[in-house]
């Protein structure tokens, strides 16, 4: 950790990260030539009639190709703790933000006044 | 980089790069919008008590009028008021220098948000020239009556006839705001982790700074829907999508629910800096380390989260499902108690304190006390589903919610105001003049809102401008209170202009503030010249205290600066 | 892969921790919409019939595009480790044009879902009385139009990181954060893509 | 000196209860803080020598007195929330057997009242409609289908310490029984345009005899 010579004592220029191995590199090939057999499964599963079905395989693939993107294309894997309990926090509020709204949204019986 | 040059009115006013200046910049800007939410407020309280008098440097104020005056009252208030002063104004002023620093960790960010914060006000301000005058539906912007006349029931108007509306320029002057808020927020949060001095911990940060930083986070996470929900409304005005239309299938609902989703963790996101404002200058005061910082930490930590449960006690009758309001009620109920045990620590840090009567202190305690007692405790009122059923917009939540917001921004404000401003100026503000200010503020707002609660109680409802039309709201002392409340504002308006004088005046004439630290106090902000130099310190500090370190037993003097040796 | 360990937030660069930030932000605000829209969704099962409207094919290319895309930033971004100029011109510049071919592909899409009269309701509701299906569309166009706005904007950002990083040979790490910001917004179409095109 | 407008319906005695239980605690809880705040403010202006400084945990001792003050609130509030629950359930999640039935139409700026015709049943082609005039039988529980044309709107009648929005696509039932004959307002809290203040309609409660003239009177417009 070296210290910004005109500034003694300022801390926070010890972050310029030290090149090549401030944090991992996988295969990135390998993780997009998953990804893109994910993806050709997402369409063949989209084939189906049963919606329910298609929704949870769909659904759940886009999920695994979310979380692979997140976490080797964006290295998310090495970041600190920090950034996993942020974006934690953000899907945390969107679930919040569901359920609260989900009763007064779907079940609600739409009833319109009769024009004049 | 500690080279302080002479800069020229464009260069500090527009285009400075120092915390500092940009702090200024806004501080300048809410100014002004304040004056202009201060003087709608002075109009239409006026008209509320003299219904038929032409109000001075007004004229005679119709329905339109009113409604319009009310919701631009708001919206100024709670949007660029409440939010710039304690996200914007303190967050700059104060968040770089606290945790010794030069600057913000994107200067250039941080100059580019308040340029669209700017923005935003200029579009606000044009909102009232539009042909068809201003925003007239309330601060919460309801859908069906804030689309307009642009919905089902009206054949199409021309792009034209709908983009250059009061409506489409508030919501743009929203979003921009929001924008400049969220820039900024990032900009704090990332120079409070990453550019603190050296030796600072986390748990060495002055509460403030965690404050504001808590209060941003906040800010950040509940905003977001929001954004979506202006987005879709200024969508559903401009192009007719329809999202909150009924009769498209859309739900004015769900507006409800984005606002309110965002407009409840707002009420702390504003909250939090005031507190955190409030703890530095009890602490310095009463020469006591604040009592329990990790316990109001923790406190404030859980109130967050918890804020972001409770939004739709504002929804009680708003046609939402009866059973889910129950559960926003348990945990409106719920989260009066993490405050209330920040309170109590703040009142525990008075206790066998050494107590100093300065003016700080007194904006200080004046905040804690009102916010307490007549914001806080009316809360419970309201959060219990059953009495809100009655309360739901009548007068007494507006009496709630001016006693909960004016103790903490207001209050809160002039407290820091009259703390920093020798940092700031390196001048001293005149003390008869800012106690004149703080007696009178503190009685006339008293004398305001108190009687609200009881035109509330009487079954005053919200936002209307002639209450001779209700004959049970004419009856004896009803009228006779709103004269009380409309004669306090003004002169509450009026001694605004103590401390306009004041703070131009010392800001050019007034006494010389010889010393460094004249509280004492033991933040780093205390430990350069007044005021900073440009990249605030000459050394950089290293920290070896915490910020609250008062009356050590091992030390001579009853304060230890956090970088001394 | 090689065993490394995490950082700590000490010591995350401070470019990459704003844009992680942004991200959290981003993540709520493009939330929110999904939100609503599956929300809305659960709600009116006509919408099923107006999805199989969409133009799957197109959606199903650009989902392709976007992927490839952010394998190209990753490759720029290991060629900024390296501080290989040419290389990162040569990754950026491709997926330049991926972005370009997505939002050529998107105005394809909205010509043709236009032409076949899925229009916003606006000007025609009184008319013709457009129901619930109509806000159908709205969710649609709003959500593609917003990421599209996302994808322009981290194509810029991509560009001007590239052309300073380029010609002053510093801030090499300004090549992750901008990519950190396309990813984001792959990652935000991998999610709109079954949501609007395939779940019938 | 009176605080609310006369009660004159059957859960309002439980709505102003809440307030005055709740002001009560609240009261006390005053007293406690007034006295915590204002015995250091008015006792502390000295200096502290040396030998009286700051020990870790002084102030109220130690955290113990913070958490038996949350503990007391909490309390405090569980107790409102025990009391108030079968209110609310009373007042919003129940409807008691109707013994008639209107709607309420909010529309910029009046309330549209309509009343079931001759056959008895709301919505057939027989509805008698009123504007700004809500008769009601007294000591009988009305049901209230709240709906709205345009713009949100809000039925808020005082005496009977009711409220409710009425919101455009959607009708929400609710539920008054008035106790007392007489008139009493109506008006419109939720902002509506520039009408909403002159947006009001009378209650009128009879007995059940001029009640029923008054149907009559009604059906033979």
């Amino acid at each position: 950790m070296d210290i910004h010579s005109s500034n003694p004592g300022l801390e926070h220029e010890v972050v310029v990260p030290k090149e090549p191995d401030y944090h991992g590199h996988p295969n990135y090939l390998k993780i997009y030539l998953t990804l893109l057999g994910l993806f050709a499964l997402t369409v063949v599963a989209s084939l189906l009639h049963n919606p329910l079905i298609v929704f949870f395989i769909v659904f759940g693939i886009s999920i695994i190709k979310g979380t692979l993107v997140l976490l080797y294309f964006m290295h998310l894997k090495w970041e600190p703790t920090l950034i996993w309990i942020m974006l934690g926090l953000a899907l945390l509020i969107l679930l919040f933000l569901f359920i609260g709204t989900y009763p007064d949204i779907v079940p609600v019986q739409r009833y319109l006044v009769p024009k004049a | 980089m500690n080279t302080h040059k002479k800069h020229g009115f464009w260069h500090r006013y527009f285009f400075s790069l120092d915390h500092k200046d940009i702090g200024f910049q806004y501080m300048l800007t809410i100014f002004f919008m304040v004056s202009i939410g201060g003087f709608f407020a002075y109009v239409f309280r006026m008209h509320l008590a003299f219904p038929d008098m032409k109000v001075p440097l007004f004229g005679l104020v119709t329905n339109k009028d009113y409604n319009m005056l009310i919701t631009n009252h708001g919206l100024i208030m709670m949007m660029w008021l409440a939010l710039g002063m304690l996200l914007a104004v303190a967050g700059n002023f104060l968040i770089p220098i606290m945790i010794g620093t030069d600057d913000m960790a994107f200067p250039k960010l941080n100059k580019i948000s308040y340029w669209i914060f700017l923005l935003s006000v200029i579009l606000m301000i044009a909102s009232f020239f539009m042909p068809k005058g201003g925003l007239g539906v309330g601060w919460t912007l309801y859908p069906p009556l804030s689309v307009g006349d642009f919905g089902y029931n009206t054949p199409y108007k021309s792009f034209a006839d709908r983009f250059f509306t009061a409506n489409t320029f508030v919501l743009l002057a929203i979003a921009f705001e929001f924008t400049s808020l969220l820039m900024g927020g990032i900009n704090f949060f990332v120079t409070t982790l990453n550019k603190r001095a050296k030796g600072m911990s986390l748990l060495k940060m002055p509460m403030v700074v965690w404050m504001i930083n808590i209060a941003n986070l906040l800010f950040m996470f509940s905003v977001g829907p929001l954004v979506a929900g202006t987005f879709m409304l200024l969508l559903d005005i401009n192009v007719g999508t329809g999202f909150y239309d009924a009769y498209r299938g859309g739900d004015p609902l769900l507006w409800e629910h984005l606002f309110w989703f965002f407009g409840h963790p707002e009420v702390y996101v504003i909250l939090l800096p005031p507190l955190g404002i409030l703890a530095e200058i009890i602490s310095v005061n009463s020469r006591k380390p604040l009592f329990g910082y990790k316990f109001i930490l923790t406190l404030t930590l859980i109130a967050a989260v918890l804020s972001t449960m409770v939004w739709a006690h504002h929804q009680f009758v708003a046609g939402i499902d009866p059973r889910a309001a129950t559960v926003f009620s348990i945990f409106t109920i719920i989260i009066s108690l993490p405050f209330a045990g920040i309170i109590l620590a703040y009142i525990a840090t008075l206790w066998k304190g050494d107590l100093r009567f300065t003016l700080p202190m007194k904006w200080a305690l004046g905040a804690v006390a009102l916010f307490t007692l007549l914001g806080g405790f009316t809360g419970l009122h309201l959060g219990a589903s059953v009495f809100d059923i009655y309360a739901h917009d009548t007068s007494f939540v507006v009496a709630h919610f001016h006693y909960t917001l004016f103790p903490t921004v207001i209050f809160g404000s002039f407290a820091a105001i009259y703390f920093w401003f020798s940092k700031f100026s390196g001048r001293k503000l005149n003390q008869t003049l800012g106690n004149l200010h703080f007696w009178l503020t503190f009685i006339f707002f008293n004398g305001f809102a108190f009687p609200l609660f009881l035109l509330g109680l009487a079954g005053q409802h919200r936002r209307i401008a002639d209450y001779r039309q209700f004959e049970f709201l004419m009856q004896d002392p009803l009228p006779l209170y709103r004269k009380i409340a409309t004669i306090s504002a003004v002169i509450l308006i009026l001694s605004q202009f103590i401390f306009l004088f004041n703070f131009i005046w010392s800001l050019k004439r007034g006494k010389k503030e010889t010393e460094d630290n004249p509280w004492q106090a033991n933040t780093l902000e205390w430990q350069t010249s007044s005021p900073p130099p440009h990249g605030n310190f000459k050394v950089y500090p290293v920290v070896n205290y915490g910020p609250y370190e008062y009356n050590r037993p091992d030390k001579d003097k009853d304060f230890t600066p956090q970088n001394e040796i | 892969m090689e065993k490394i360990k995490k950082l700590t937030w000490r010591e995350i660069p401070q470019a990459r921790l704003a844009v992680w930030t942004l991200i959290a932000g981003e993540f709520v605000i493009f939330g929110g919409l999904i939100v609503m829209y599956i929300l809305n969704r659960l709600k009116y099962e006509s919408w099923g019939e107006m999805a199989q409207h969409t133009n799957v094919w197109a959606g199903t290319i650009n989902t392709f595009v976007l992927l490839t895309s952010s394998y190209f930033v990753v490759k720029a971004h290991e060629a900024a480790v390296h501080k290989n100029k040419a290389q990162i011109k040569k990754w950026i510049w491709l997926t330049i044009v991926c972005a370009f071919m997505f939002l050529g592909i998107k105005s394809y899409e909205y010509t043709h879902e236009i032409m076949h009269g899925f229009t916003l309701p606006g000007k025609h509701l009184v008319a013709e009385g457009l129901g619930v299906e109509s806000r159908y569309w709205s969710f649609y166009y709003t959500m593609t139009g917003l990421h599209g706005l996302h994808v322009i904007a981290g194509a810029l950002a991509l560009f001007f990181v590239m052309r300073n990083v380029t010609k002053t040979d510093k801030n090499y790490q300004r090549i992750e954060a901008a990519g950190l910001y396309w990813h984001m917004v792959d990652i935000i179409w991998i999610f709109l893509f079954p949501l609007i095109y395939l779940i019938h | 000196m009176k605080i609310f407008p006369e009660n004159a319906s059957s859960y309002g005695g439980e709505v102003d209860f809440i307030f005055w239980l709740i002001t009560g605690v609240v009261a006390v809880a005053s007293v406690i803080v007034i006295f915590l705040l204002l015995y250091p403010v008015l006792t502390r202006r000295r200096k502290l020598t040396k030998t009286q400084r700051y020990q870790k945990g002084e102030g109220f001792r130690n955290l113990r007195l913070i958490y038996l003050g949350i503990l007391l609130l909490a309390i405090a509030d569980f107790f409102f929330l025990y009391k108030e629950g079968p209110t609310w359930t009373k007042i919003e999640e129940t409807l008691p057997d109707k013994e008639f039935h209107v709607a309420i139409i909010g529309r910029q700026w009046l309330w549209e009242i309509v009343y079931p015709g001759p056959d008895g049943k709301l919505y057939t082609a027989d509805d008698v409609k009123k504007i700004n005039q809500f008769y009601m039988p007294v000591n009988s529980v009305v049901h209230m289908d709240i709906q709205s044309y345009d713009v949100i709107h809000s039925v808020f009648i005082p005496n009977a310490r009711f409220k409710q929005d009425a919101l455009p696509g959607r009708n929400i039932t609710r539920w008054v029984k008035m106790t007392k004959t007489g008139t009493f307002p109506l008006s419109c809290a939720e902002i509506c345009g520039i009408g909403h203040a002159n947006m009001k309609a009378t209650i009128i409660v009879q007995n059940k005899e001029d009640f029923k003239k008054t149907l009559t009177k009604l059906y033979k417009k």
